[in-house]
């Protein structure tokens, strides 16, 4: 198993109670797979999964990067800032 | 002196530190652009703002958005400070400055500023109406320049 | 309140007390424009410089454009303050502000203020460079908008 | 005769070594000239004579206009404000 910080932010920070939390995820997990996984299991996640972006220790990634062990793992969700 | 100046924290700077820093390039031409809480969007009557960011992301976005402008524009120094927490009805959020030599790049990189962190910069805003409703505000990604 | 604020004086009004003034409009976008003492003009080391005005003709003048202004755009607030007597490189000389509901009116408004000033507000300027030489600076009439 | 108030600003103050000065004129004289008598005594205005501007009493005015006792009159210079 790996473990990975997931980041959430407003809307999925409430969505999900918790603003960061450790998951164990099987070893191969891509960034898909891992929002797959959270849609199944949280329907505000589910009607925004596609609109968000994943960026893993600050940088954005392509969805279908493999994950690693420690990874930090953020879920953006389109921007609304100024 | 590093003649980018970026910041998301609890308080902005005062208006008056933004000029000094700009004024001291000794240019000819300051842009500053202020955010600010908006009383009526929609007919709805606003309460409140609440901010939150991805610091270090967000950070990292506008750094690069500073030095996209400093490529495009003959900035002398550019400003960029961005608020999170509780923003009240005819307070400021955000504030963007330029300071450049002659005055049109200066409001033409102000202008770019802010069109583009509000399209990329990681930072969400709430929206708490007088009539006690709240929301996240809904948008969607668009394109960067 | 009256929504537009212009003045001519020997001393700018506070940075603070402009941004004070466009916010309480609680609208959702403030422009302030600062022009400042350049330190270099074609090559030549700028010491100082002095504004003369004619200040009851430039008063209304400025009132004009802001009443021009008012009409073109959806503005709230507009400040147009001017300084006249010496101003030092780094510092200001005038300070245009402009409060809208949506930020992009604002920065055309005080583009357009500014513009406009530059065209047909009586107030002149003597620059002073470092290397004693002083002179009015030398324009033609232009179009005004 | 008339009395008139000129005013003279920037490079006109300069020129005539004052800013305010009352002057005595002949009933009937119109801007164009007044604007020729001052070019004749000096030639810092002569040199700016063809785009200065007239006001009276701070309204600008066609340079026939005929001049009046006690008017306001001010030399307007192209300006550089801002």
């Amino acid at each position: 198993m790996i473990v990975v910080t997931l980041r959430f932010f407003s809307v999925l920070r409430e969505a999900f109670g918790a603003g960061v939390v450790e998951v164990e995820l099987d070893p191969g997990t891509t960034g898909s797979g891992l929002i797959e996984l959270l849609a199944a299991n949280n329907e505000d996640f589910a009607a925004l999964q596609s609109v968000v972006r994943l960026a893993i220790n600050d940088e954005y990634v392509e969805l279908d990067t493999p994950l690693s062990d420690g990874d930090d793992i953020a879920f953006i969700t389109p921007v609304s800032g100024g | 002196m590093e003649h980018i100046w970026i910041n998301i924290s609890e308080e902005l700077p005062s208006i008056s530190d933004v000029h000094s820093f700009l004024y001291a390039s000794q240019g000819g031409g300051v842009c500053v652009f202020s955010g600010i809480t908006r009383l009526q969007t929609n007919g709805r009557v606003t309460e409140k703002l609440s901010y939150e960011s991805h610091k270090t992301m967000a950070l990292k976005e506008m750094r690069r958005l500073a030095d996209v402008a400093t490529e495009r524009w003959p900035v002398l120094r550019i400003a960029m400070l961005h608020r999170t927490g509780t923003v009240q009805v005819g307070e400021p959020s955000v504030l963007i400055g330029v300071a450049t030599a002659h005055r049109g790049p200066a409001f033409e990189a102000t202008q770019f500023l802010i069109d583009e962190l509000k399209k990329s910069v990681q930072i969400w805003k709430k929206e708490s109406f007088l009539n006690g409703e709240e929301e996240w505000v809904s948008t969607i990604w668009q394109d960067t320049d």
